[in-house]
């Protein structure tokens, strides 16, 4: 659908990551983990396409949804100077979302850099299907960290990872995340969403580690709906391999579907 | 009372605003925004004889008041196109237009030969922007010549009306667009995509995995008017007018250069309303101008 | 230490950022806003044999992304360049190309004559975008055969490097390249302005004096590139590369698409400033990637 | 000179006109009536020209100049909401203004729409030099009439119309004025700034009365410094007629040398 929602807060929470509250009710209702909004950053031709975001939360009771963006270009400069009481016109929820497995197995999330914001979405869903969650989160140095422990359950256990080791452990949340398995950690599941370089490597890994493990892509959209075509990423079903739109299709796949 | 009717020659449709093809795929994920029976045409994606699974990625890019993409043609092929996409399009009241494609004059052929006798297919579009692999990959649309025997042949192949859609990236479009009257096109649609490029300054390296790609929306708009009102004074056939509409001030742009119908492509990815709203705002101008309908506009900016 | 100088063939500028033509007159307007010296060459506005009063306004028009001209090459004429605008040039320790036009052969063969012997001139640039009367009016760039004469005749004529502006509203730029090349140009600059036009919905007529006008600006900076890109690979002489440049990073992408040297226009109406800014961003971009001149990333995106 | 000007001031004025305050206290020692400030609306493509404006007044003693402008399209609309304390990419001034003659003679303004302007600029400068003034003002409606008087001295004399006579005179500003010649009014000097048609009527006009007349024409500009020659006009001088640039050459100049 496609609404004009209410900005009810815009707040820097890193020195170039902003938390966006947007209200709509039928929005929140309609959202599950792993979609995203394609939002207009304003009425003129620049910037021209709209902007994919993740919807890193939703409150059906309060008809809100949390948007949380890392400044990188020239769109989402235009969007941090958005104020309170304004509106933007977004499409969503769209795409396919995370498919967690029933039961009360445990779940890995990785997360790289503002990847982590459909994993702080998911993660409520899963505490509430009484999950224990795991989070593997990685930044490339402290002042990059979001303050992820504000938007999550307190039963989440979440452990942190710098590239510059100027925060938590140092190095790769992938790395991070390895070593807890070899610490044995035994996931029944795995969520990522991250850097493509990262999602690459994890998914290679798993040709081994065999999880079900689903990634959240990301390519350039232009409709958001599955018109188009251009977002379209090499997927293999079964023997066959082609081009499927990562935002109907995806953005959420399995790991063994990429073709990289 | 105003008459919204397009008379396009041969095909009358209920309005003069249709979807451009290649952004509307075969219209099922737009049909949940907004009612596809208020479209003056569909115009369907490109179809090609054969399943095609398009470029690599990235296929997109954004500039400058627009993008390039590089989708390659994807599609899913005649065959599944007449079992499973033109059933379900039967559903919608809508005015169905098939934009084919292909590598040879044969494929042209055949396309036409097969669509040629459904129903539900109102006419077909042939989409002369691709590479002709008989001639090296010159592409069908840059040549009169190429043009004439291909249209010709077609032309020979089907009884629907046809529109040829002419290429930008020439050096003299009415000559291309004489050349399509002449052997036999009922129609004329303008224009395609112009051949551009963006360079990824971090890899060096082009950044589609095409290289290049076709650039469309506003800021190849004053390029298509043009064409179209060269071509206007060049033909006696209709013209439907594309490229970088997003507004009703553009829209009749190309109708006061000459077009009796428009085509709107890349501005439904920003606004999945735009048709109708080009549609409802048409009407309310031949109101306030007291005009009957758009034939009186067309082709007014020629007056002197 | 980098090393900013641009190596085209028989001309060497200090830098590689020159003035487009027509975007900067003849350099008194912008010697106020900023030092002339520090430009990579000032490219003076498109000059003729006899002064010309140019078009009808208006003569301009803001198109998304970018603007439409129809100036008809307004300038004071060969006589009047030698005797006042170069001598006030000669005040600045800038280097001078000069840019001409011509409706036949003869026009262009009297300027490069003429030119040639002048203290003060670095190079010619030839404006293929003119109509050749002799042959209808169909434009000098257009085709292979007349850009072979012309350039031929002008390379006879004088001894001054010779660069060659190429017209972007051509159906194979590469083959109009390699005609220049052949036929004796030094250096190629393009893009020219690609054609277009603007309506006026309320009064229904072209909007400009001259119905069509040049579009240039950010809009066609895709065409221009991938134009470029193909040049690039087409002939074996330095590109002056031009279409849209703003920033630093479009004019890496035309280093990296196979121009040796860039020019900038429209953005000099918007920030007058364009041109520093772009050198001392190059300086820096050379400097952070450890690069010692811009050699090194001259053609880079051809690699695979 | 090219200068980063501070907004102390933006108010609505009419329903569709505005007031902006810039501070720029070099520019505002240097611009004379007449002249213009060639504005970048935001830094972005869209709009992708600069905007050109009158200087509506100067005040060297507070570094400030005024602009009233009227919303038109989308430039000026997003000038609209330009707020205090932002800042203007202004180039200015631009342009060679009106030169009144010396000595104690009448000068009659004739104004239509916002083409008010620059003649409140010029007025207060010619009320310095102890002339007197008469300012015939027209607009369509009362609702599009701008408060002059605020922006005036009390020396000046305002003879207001509307075209639909909801406000003054009922009719056109020239009208107005041809009327006051009527009645007696012999000026010195005329100036007049407003649509094409108004002063092309206002020229033909003086092709009999033949006033020493000033017009500040409006042209469509790029460079806005005379380089492009985007803005040119036909211009008479003595026996020869040819273009010249409205930004540099004018925008104002004397009734019989523009052909219409
Ligand atoms: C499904 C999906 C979910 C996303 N969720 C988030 C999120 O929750 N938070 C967040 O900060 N970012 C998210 N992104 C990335 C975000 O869309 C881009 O950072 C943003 O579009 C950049 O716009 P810009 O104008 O600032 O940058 P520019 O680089 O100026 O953008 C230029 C063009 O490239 C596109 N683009 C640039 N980077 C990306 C990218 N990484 N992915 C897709 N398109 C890109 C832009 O959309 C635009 O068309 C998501 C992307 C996708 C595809
Ligand atoms: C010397 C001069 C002084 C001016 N002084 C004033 C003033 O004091 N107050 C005021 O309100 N307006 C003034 N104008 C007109 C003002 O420049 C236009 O109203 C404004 O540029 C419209 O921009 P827009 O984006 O809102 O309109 P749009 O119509 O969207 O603009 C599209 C393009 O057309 C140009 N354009 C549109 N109308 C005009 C016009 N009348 N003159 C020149 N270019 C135009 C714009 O600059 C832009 O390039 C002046 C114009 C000139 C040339
Ligand atoms: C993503 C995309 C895909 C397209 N695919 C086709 C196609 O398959 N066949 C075709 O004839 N034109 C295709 N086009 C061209 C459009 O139909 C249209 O001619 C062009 O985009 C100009 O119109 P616009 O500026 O309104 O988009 C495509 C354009 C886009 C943007
Ligand atoms: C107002 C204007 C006048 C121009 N005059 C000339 C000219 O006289 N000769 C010429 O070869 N090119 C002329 N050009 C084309 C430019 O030199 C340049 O090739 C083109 O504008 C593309 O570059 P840009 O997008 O940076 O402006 C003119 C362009 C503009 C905008
Ligand atoms: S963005 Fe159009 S199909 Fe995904
Ligand atoms: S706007 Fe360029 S000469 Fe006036």
């Amino acid at each position: 659908m496609l609404s004009r929602a209410r900005v009810t807060e815009i707040t820097e929470i890193t020195s170039n990551h902003y938390y966006l509250l947007l209200e709509d009710p039928q929005m929140a209702r309609e959202s599950i983990p792993g979609q995203f909004l394609h939002i207009r950053i304003r009425e003129s031709l620049a910037p021209f396409l709209r902007r994919p975001f993740s919807i890193a939360g939703a409150s059906p009771g309060e008809g809100t949804l949390k948007i949380i963006f890392r400044v990188a270009g020239e769109g989402t400069r235009i969007l941090s100077s958005v104020r309170q009481g304004e509106y933007l016109d977004c499409l969503g929820p769209l795409g396919s979302g995370f498919k967690p497995l029933k039961g009360p197995v445990f779940s890995a999330l990785v997360a790289g850099g503002v990847g982590v914001a459909p994993l702080l979405f998911l993660a409520r869903t899963l505490v509430q299907e009484q999950k224990k969650v795991f989070l593997f989160y990685g930044a490339s140095s402290l002042g990059e960290l979001i303050p992820v422990r504000r938007f999550l359950p307190g039963e989440i256990e979440i452990h942190l990872a710098t590239e510059d080791g100027s925060g938590g452990f140092r190095g790769l949340a992938t790395a991070l995340f390895e070593e807890a398995l070899r610490n044995g950690l035994k996931p029944g599941e795995i969520f990522a969403c991250g850097p493509r370089p990262m999602l690459q490597a994890l998914a290679e890994k798993n040709r081994e580690w065999d999880y079900p493990m689903q990634l959240s892509l990301e390519e350039r959209m232009a409709c958001g709906i599955g018109a188009c075509q251009g977002c379209a990423v090499k997927i293999r079903k079964g023997e066959e391999t082609g081009y499927r739109p990562v935002c109907r299709n995806g953005p959420v796949f399995y790991s063994h579907e990429v073709v990289w | 009372m105003v008459n919204m009717e397009a008379n396009l020659g041969p095909l009358k449709l209920k309005n003069p605003v249709l979807t451009a093809s290649g952004t509307f795929g075969f219209g099922e994920e737009y049909s949940s925004l907004l009612e596809l029976e208020k479209l003056g045409a569909l115009v369907v994606k490109g179809l090609t004889l054969k399943p095609r699974q398009g470029n690599p990625a990235p296929r997109i890019v954004e500039t400058p008041a627009g993008m390039l993409n590089a989708i390659g043609l994807q599609n899913p092929g005649l065959e599944f196109f007449l079992s499973k996409e033109l059933p379900r399009l039967k559903n919608y009241q809508v005015s169905v237009i098939v934009n084919v494609a292909g590598d040879t004059e044969n494929d042209y052929v055949t396309l036409a030969r097969e669509l040629s006798g459904e129903e539900g297919i109102l006419a077909l579009e042939l989409n002369l922007s691709c590479p002709n692999v008989k001639k090296g990959g010159i592409l069908f649309g840059t040549s009169a010549q190429t043009i004439d025997r291909l249209v010709r042949k077609v032309r020979q192949a089907c009884n629907l009306p046809l529109i040829v859609k002419l290429s930008p990236n020439v050096t003299d479009i009415a000559e291309l667009a004489r050349a399509a009257e002449n052997s036999g096109a009922d129609i004329l649609s303008l224009v395609n995509t112009l051949r551009g490029m963006v360079i990824d300054i971090t890899t060096r390296r082009p950044f589609l995995g095409n290289i290049t790609g076709g650039l469309s929306g506003p800021a190849i708009r004053p390029v298509a008017v043009r064409m179209v009102y060269e071509v206007y004074r060049a033909v006696n056939i209709p013209i439907i007018g594309m490229g970088g509409i997003v507004s009703v001030e553009d829209a009749l742009q190309f109708f006061m250069a000459g077009a009796s119908a428009v085509a709107v492509g890349t501005a439904n990815f920003i606004d999945p309303y735009t048709i109708p709203r080009l549609i409802s705002g048409l009407h309310s101008y031949l109101e306030s101008e007291n005009l009957s309908s758009m034939e009186e506009i067309i082709g007014l900016a020629h007056m002197v």
